[in-house]
């Protein structure tokens, strides 16, 4: 008898090239993933970004300090208010502006609801992406109350705009307290059920543990954080490593995963949900009273209104800021904060005038979203999937 | 501090399928029976004939506040133009003439324009103005249109718009 | 063969095909209500007959208009004969196998009002089986039928000359072969306790001992699961895999082509349905009726019986079996809406590594214990 | 030469030289209203003020001169409190006007508000203000706001000093004193928008520029005054296309830092009666494309004989355009005879007013290297019959006694290069637009000599050619050579013609 080779009795195949995205169901956030497959087998992945880049950096150049809001809104489409927070922290440091007490606990509650929603959508797609299309609209439903309150906080569901450099636009609406109160065990309710369909499922665990793991290095390698990189057992978060606003006074745990794959992410989410429901709730217990902003004498802040309709004064330093853009001294400053994603670090330079002369932006996820090529390589095709989806890519934020 | 999230065993209950989809059917059948028969927990609603009343804080369309005499309060300062990052404001200023009862503000928006269509209803130009001119509590979100030009509202037309109660004046104090 | 024979299949047969049709169609609307008011939706509620909304009725004959004026797109480089025969391959299994099922007792036009004491079967010149055809080897027969579904599918997937309808098609290619083992074995046990291939027959046996369910419980949840991988819905809806492969194998097909696939698919739950009524649920018996009236027998009340006319039986019984297939329904569409997706793989292990041997099992099982039993 | 300190810092400085200007060469910017540099010192507005060390009370910087060993502090908080006390009373009486004020953006007020004071009215009521008269027009170009007049004075003492016309007045004590006009008299002596120039905050505001556009929005450039042969260094504001107004710019040399009124609207040289694509056919010009009035233009002027054709120079047009057409004209087409185009002559001063309203005449003269002859004598020539074509640069031919057009008219071709309609292009066969002297760079040399070079204050707009572009194309339609490409090489060429040049501006 002759001996064969392997390779000489299997029929020559070659890998297909299978195009993910744009435009796929899966690849939200408009990304595209070129596939080679053996069969349904990965073998080799090309994410390719960028679709949705419409010059973020270049675009705040061309605006005041003010105009970046409405830009920022746009990073992280799924919690804009983090963003907003994430860039007025920036300012402000550059500014070495102290905002009031009571100006930070709103921040820190607002960022909370936000990460609830952002941590709650995108748990909900990645279940959908797993055919669970069910618990992606509990969860979306749980999102939607808490953007209720948003909405009668801010003026609008997404696009807040609401952060100021030195203080916010407007103070809480006078229920907002209560509304929190009784919305929140609400959403965390549709939360647990979500888990009680998934968490314990076997075809969901199939899917989902061990797929996508990464190793603690690998993911600091590749400069991850955010619930990414906490899945995999580090306990970095910035909120407790540096800690800023006033989450030093609050209570709150930072949950970590195991394993680093797909479920760990997964569960870590859900349980930053809980988290940051115990952050909101203490926060309003501790909320302070006093002015939500820097005091009109620093220059930053447009005035007060009626101050403005009826005073040259006001008039005068309103038309200022108006025109000229917030006097920001020259320096460059780098501020980071955590983000629903992970650390979402700004880097600004000033040059004295009032727009920003760069504006340089950290995402999160795109440091996240490189290692999606690692992650899927050598698994299937399906894999991919939640893969993808447990990493969150934004593509408001990646592509900026 | 930081605390490892739980991992579910994997013995018999969850390996054999059938106990958890039973209590997923139980959760999802629920939901299903609380739906169909009484209480209704849906959450969408049937949205032209429901309408989800908007907060007072919503940024709706724009409209242009008026003087009691129902002149526009708007001066043409530009500064809403100036602050809008979307560059979707326009005005052309014009001056009253000399015996124009409001000759003593002496300037008016002759063309004020806003494209609705470019906004990002970012609420900048409504914190811009100094004169209360400018206002979104309208209460109205951009329907759609058979053409682009219905978007593009025009001076009267803001001005005729109302806020959510039916009122066209400001909360500016200023007479003048 | 005589007139009456002709004439009663004639009428059967338009009568389901008819029945079917609608059925599918009803069961869109079935199935976007029901996953609406699952996941606290209210679903379609657009389209109105005049002042009527009709729970969303109305959407049915929409959707029907809707898919007949769509574009008939077909890709460029695609085969055009295969393209178009697909989707006809795909109905025809499902429509076929419908056939043979027994969705009512015998029904006697003669003796529509008398009082029936001689037995269940009747076997008068007017009398007629509720089945549009009596195959003497009716399991075989839909086996093999079922087994064609698969055709459809691949030349699709293979026709659209699309990566995701390749990748649909020969994900569907080898579940549906692998589940079709599955499917039939699971059977068999029930076939040696019956003690017949004639769908008739078993439900028959069924009437005059115990439910199918009963005496096969692992048979009903093997067959179940080997089922609703045939009609590749969630969790084994790999071919169409919406997320990951777009739409699988009919991710090229759009108007009354696509509507064949998607009705085809439903239909599928409606046979499946059917069958699971026929094999586990007694068909069309309904408990303590027999054919000439209620026998109560209970253990503490002791028997009592109510004499009860032949067109009401009859009446009674096909209500019972439409009830069991609506109810069988419901279940294969909770499950839908409860579970992800598995994985192409898991689903490979779970069809040839626990399903597969299971079957086998219950099989040997079966035998031994009719054996015993004997 | 007396020895100080400022702010800790030494400086040498002539003997006479006052604190603020001593601050200002150490690059330290006083606040100030009244102080102008060229202008008597009046020490009202008190915003100068510095302390300086062994002087009880603070000092205007504008009126002490500097002496030997003074130490002077411009920024302690002394200094600082004292500011804001003088922004807090100069926004007493003042109306909540930044909406309507043309001067908002460029407002003194508003800058030393931000920088001075930061605080809130203390004033109960905005009806407590003291009223006086808004809007009265001071003159054809002026109107004045007494509520927003700080009586800074400087208005006054440029009439006074620079006109040498006092007349304008302060009037009534106190807080309602203002300024007016002398009884029968308006404010028009050919420099009254410059009392708008110069006014610090919204009190005097120019009626052409009124609302028009909010200055920050305005693009500033520097470029030279086209208004007459002056040659004033000016800065052109402009935005989206539209030019606004002309402001002086420094130039010691030329105007220190003045522009008379003709020359403040001669922007509109930009604006009027812009051409803005090639047209075709004299008396009822249609709209061409390039290609096609290129060719006609080229098919006119190539089937003329060489010695019947002329070339018109304009003394409107910078060196460099007019060079190009002289070489042209030369080179290419064979033509001996230029003549010139220019504006009428119009009144002059003994300040900077011109007789000549021609940017340009004494330069096109120098390109040529002789005189060219006068418009009368091209329609002398062309009622003969002795020229049959023209190719012409500029808009504007005046000729003394005669009326051009109908002279023109005679001629068999007249190609018009020109960036706006008139005499030349209304005569015209073929029109070929090119920028306007904003949308140029050239050399213009003035009156005096002084060869004054500007750059390109606005782009050009679309649809039109640089003039040696133009005749570029002509040149290749003709099959003739043309040695300029870029608009480098005619520089480099004129460069060598020009006198040496004249004083440079300095910043506005």
């Amino acid at each position: 008898m002759e001996e064969y080779r392997e390779e000489e009795l299997t029929l020559p195949a070659e890998p297909m090239l299978l195009h993910m995205g744009p435009s796929h169901p899966a690849m939200h956030g408009t990304v595209r993933c070129v596939v080679k497959l053996d069969g349904e087998t990965v073998v080799g992945s090309d994410v390719q970004i960028g679709y949705l880049h419409r010059g973020f950096e270049k675009e705040c150049e061309w605006g005041t300090w003010t105009q970046v809001f409405p830009y920022t809104d746009r990073l992280n489409y799924a919690s804009p208010l983090l963003n907003n927070i994430g860039y007025a922290l920036a300012v402000e440091k550059l500014l070495g502006l102290q905002v009031p007490a009571r100006c930070q606990y709103i921040r820190v509650i607002l960022g909370e609801l936000a990460r609830i929603c952002d941590h709650s959508v995108c748990s909900a797609a990645m279940a959908m992406e797993l055919g669970a299309f069910t618990v992606f609209l509990y969860l979306v439903k749980a999102r939607e109350w808490i953007f209720d309150i948003l909405e009668e906080v801010t003026g609008a569901r997404v696009t807040h705009a609401f952060c100021r450099i030195g203080g916010l636009r407007w103070d809480l609406p006078e229920n907002f307290a209560d509304r929190v109160r009784s919305v929140l065990p609400k959403s965390l309710e549709a939360i647990h059920e979500c888990e009680q369909l998934l968490l314990r499922n076997r075809i969901f665990m199939d899917r989902t543990m061990g797929v996508g793991t990464i190793t603690p290095e690998r993911a600091l390698a590749w400069g991850w954080t955010g619930p990414c990189l906490r899945s995999t057992g580090v306990a970095y978060d910035v909120r407790k490593a540096h800690p800023y606003l006033v989450y030093e006074d609050l209570d709150f745990d930072i949950p970590v995963g195991s394993q680093g794959d797909n479920y760990d992410r997964f569960v870590c989410r859900l349980e930053e949900i809980r988290q940051s429901a115990r952050i909101v709730m203490q926060a309003l217990d501790k909320l302070p009273d006093g002015p939500i902003a820097v005091p009109d004498d620093t220059g930053i802040l447009l005035p007060q209104k009626l101050e403005t309709y009826t005073t040259i004064e006001r008039t005068i330093q309103h038309f200022k800021i108006i025109m000229e853009g917030i006097q920001v001294p020259p320096g460059e400053v780098y501020s980071y904060s955590e983000a629903a994603n992970g650390e979402l670090g700004f880097y600004l330079v000033s040059n004295g005038s009032g727009k920003p002369w760069k504006c340089r932006v950290r995402p999160p996820c795109f440091a996240n979203v490189q290692a999606l090529s690692e992650l899927t390589r050598g698994r299937l095709l399906p894999d991919i999937i939640p893969t993808f989806g447990s990493i969150n890519m934004i593509g408001g934020e990646c592509d900026r | 501090m930081p605390y490892v999230v739980k991992r579910p065993e994997r013995d018999i209950w969850e390996q054999s399928y059938i106990p958890e989809t039973v209590r997923g059917m139980g959760v999802t059948l629920r939901h299903f029976f609380r739906n169909v028969i009484g209480r209704r927990d849906t959450v969408t609603i049937l949205y032209p004939e429901v309408q989800r009343p908007y907060p007072p804080r919503f940024r709706g369309l724009h409209r242009l506040t008026q003087r009691d005499d129902g002149s526009p309060r708007c001066t043409a300062c530009m500064c809403c133009q100036t602050a809008c990052p979307a560059e979707c404001i326009h005005i052309v200023a014009g001056s009253y003439p000399d015996g124009h009862p409001l000759a003593f503000v002496e300037k008016y928006p002759a063309e004020f324009w806003i494209d609705e269509l470019r906004c990002v209803f970012c609420g900048l130009c409504v914190e811009a103005c100094p004169c209360d001119a400018i206002r979104m509590d309208t209460g109205l979100h951009a329907r759609p249109v058979e053409a682009r030009p219905h978007l593009m509202y025009e001076r009267n037309l803001l001005l005729s718009i109302t806020d959510a109660k039916g009122d066209v004046l400001t909360a500016n104090p200023r007479k003048k | 063969m005589t007139t009456f024979f002709v004439v009663a299949t004639a009428a059967k047969l338009v009568l389901f095909l008819v029945g079917i049709i609608t059925c599918g169609a009803l069961m869109v609307w079935v199935e976007r209500r029901m996953s609406a008011m699952i996941q606290d939706r209210i679903g379609p509620v657009r389209a109105n007959a005049g002042p009527f909304r009709l729970w969303g009725l109305v959407h049915i004959a929409a959707d029907g208009l809707k898919m007949m004026i769509k574009e008939d797109f077909i890709p460029r480089r695609a085969d055009k004969l295969l393209h178009a025969l697909a989707p006809m391959l795909a109905i025809f299994p499902v429509l076929v196998t419908f056939a043979v099922v027994p969705f009512g007792p015998t029904i006697d036009f003669g003796h529509l009002g008398s009082v029936n004491h001689l037995g269940p079967l009747f076997e008068g010149r007017w009398a007629t089986t509720l089945q549009v055809a009596q195959v003497d080897v009716g399991l075989l027969f839909v086996l093999a039928i079922a087994g064609t579904g698969v055709v459809g599918a691949v030349i699709a997937g293979a026709a659209s000359d699309n990566r995701y309808s390749l990748l649909g098609s020969l994900r569907a290619a080898s579940q549906l072969v692998s589940y079709e083992v599955t499917l039939g074995l699971s059977l068999v046990g029930c076939v040696l306790v019956f003690g017949t291939l004639r769908l008739e027959d078993m439900v028959l046996w069924q009437h005059h001992h115990t439910w199918g369910v009963v005496v096969q419980p692992l048979g009903f949840v093997l067959f179940l699961a080997a089922a609703i991988a045939e009609s590749k819905r969630t969790p084994f809806d790999l071919p169409e895999g919406e997320s990951e492969i777009v739409a699988g194998y009919f991710v090229e097909y759009s108007g009354m082509k696509f509507a064949a696939f998607y009705l085809g698919e439903l239909m599928e739950i409606g046979v499946l349905a059917c069958f699971l009524a026929v094999f586990f649920f007694g068909g069309w018996d309904v408990p303590f009726l027999r054919a000439d009236g209620i026998h109560l027998s209970l253990p503490m009340l002791g028997a009592k019986f109510w004499a009860m006319p032949h067109w009401s039986v009859v009446l009674l019984q096909l209500g019972a079996f439409g009830l069991k297939v609506c109810g069988l329904i419901f279940l294969q569409m909770a499950i839908r809406w409860t579970l992800p997706r598995m994985r192409y793989d898991q689903l490979m292990e779970l069809g040839w590594k626990a399903i597969l041997p299971l079957s086998l099992a219950n099989v040997a099982v079966t035998a031994v214990v009719l054996h015993a039993l004997r | 030469m007396p020895k100080l300190t400022i702010d800790g810092r030494e400086i040498e400085v002539e003997a006479g030289v006052t604190l603020i200007e001593a601050a200002r060469r150490m690059g330290i910017k006083t606040p100030h209203f009244c102080w102008h540099p060229e202008l008597s010192v009046a020490a009202n507005c008190r915003m100068c003020l510095v302390e300086i060390e062994k002087n009880p009370k603070l000092q205007p910087a504008c009126q002490i001169p500097a002496a030997e060993g003074m130490v002077v502090h411009t920024e302690n908080p002394r200094v600082r409190e004292a500011r804001r006390a003088i922004m807090e009373y100069l926004l007493l009486n003042h109306p909540v006007d930044c909406p309507i004020c043309d001067q908002s953006g460029e407002c003194k007020l508003q800058d030393y508000y931000m920088l001075y004071d930061l605080k809130s009215s203390r004033l109960a009521s905005e009806e407590d203000k003291v009223r006086k008269r808004k809007h009265v027009p001071f003159g054809p170009h002026v109107v004045y706001d007494a509520e927003r007049c700080v009586m800074c004075t400087r208005c006054v003492r440029f009439c006074a000093e620079y006109v040498k016309d006092p007349m304008l007045c302060e009037v009534h004590r106190g807080d309602h004193s203002e300024i007016d006009v002398s009884p029968d008299r308006t404010l028009e002596h050919g420099y009254s928008l410059m009392t708008a120039h110069i006014c610090p905050v919204g009190a005097l505001t120019s009626r052409d520029f009124r609302f028009q556009c909010r200055v920050w929005f305005l693009k500033a450039a520097e470029t030279i005054c086209p208004g007459c042969a002056t040659g004033c260094s000016a800065c052109l504001d402009h935005n989206r296309g539209r030019a606004f107004r002309l402001r002086p710019r420094v130039n010691n040399a030329v105007n220190r830092c003045w522009l008379c009124d003709d020359g403040v609207l001669s922007y509109r040289f930009h604006n009027d009666h812009r051409l803005c694509s090639p047209s075709l056919g004299r008396g009822n010009p249609q709209p061409a494309s390039w290609e096609d009035a290129l060719s006609e233009a080229a098919a006119a002027l190539g089937k003329t004989p060489k010695a019947e054709r002329a070339a018109v120079l304009s003394a409107e047009r910078t060196c460099e355009e007019n060079w190009a057409l002289i070489v042209f004209a030369r080179e290419a087409l064979g033509i001996e005879r230029f003549f010139l185009a220019a504006r009428p002559d119009g009144t002059a001063d003994q300040r900077l007013r011109s007789a000549d309203k021609n940017p340009n005449r004494a330069g096109v003269r120098l390109m040529l290297g002789a005189e060219p002859e006068p418009m009368t004598a091209l329609l002398e020539a062309a009622t003969a019959g002795r020229i049959r074509a023209v190719i012409a640069l500029g808009a504007e031919a005046s000729a003394a006694g005669v009326e051009p057009s109908t002279g023109l008219l005679r001629l068999g071709t007249v190609v018009s290069i020109a960036e706006r309609t008139g005499t030349l292009p209304d005569a015209a066969h073929v029109r070929l637009p090119c920028g306007s002297w904003a949308q140029s760079a050239g050399t213009f040399v003035n009156a005096k000599g002084m060869a004054q070079e500007f750059g390109r204050a606005m782009p050009l707009g679309d649809g039109l050619l640089d003039v040696h572009e133009i005749l570029a194309r002509l040149a290749r339609r003709l099959d003739l050579s043309f040695p300029y490409k870029t608009a480098a090489e005619v520089r480099t060429a004129v460069a060598g013609r020009l006198p040496e040049a004249g004083a440079a501006g300095g910043a506005p």
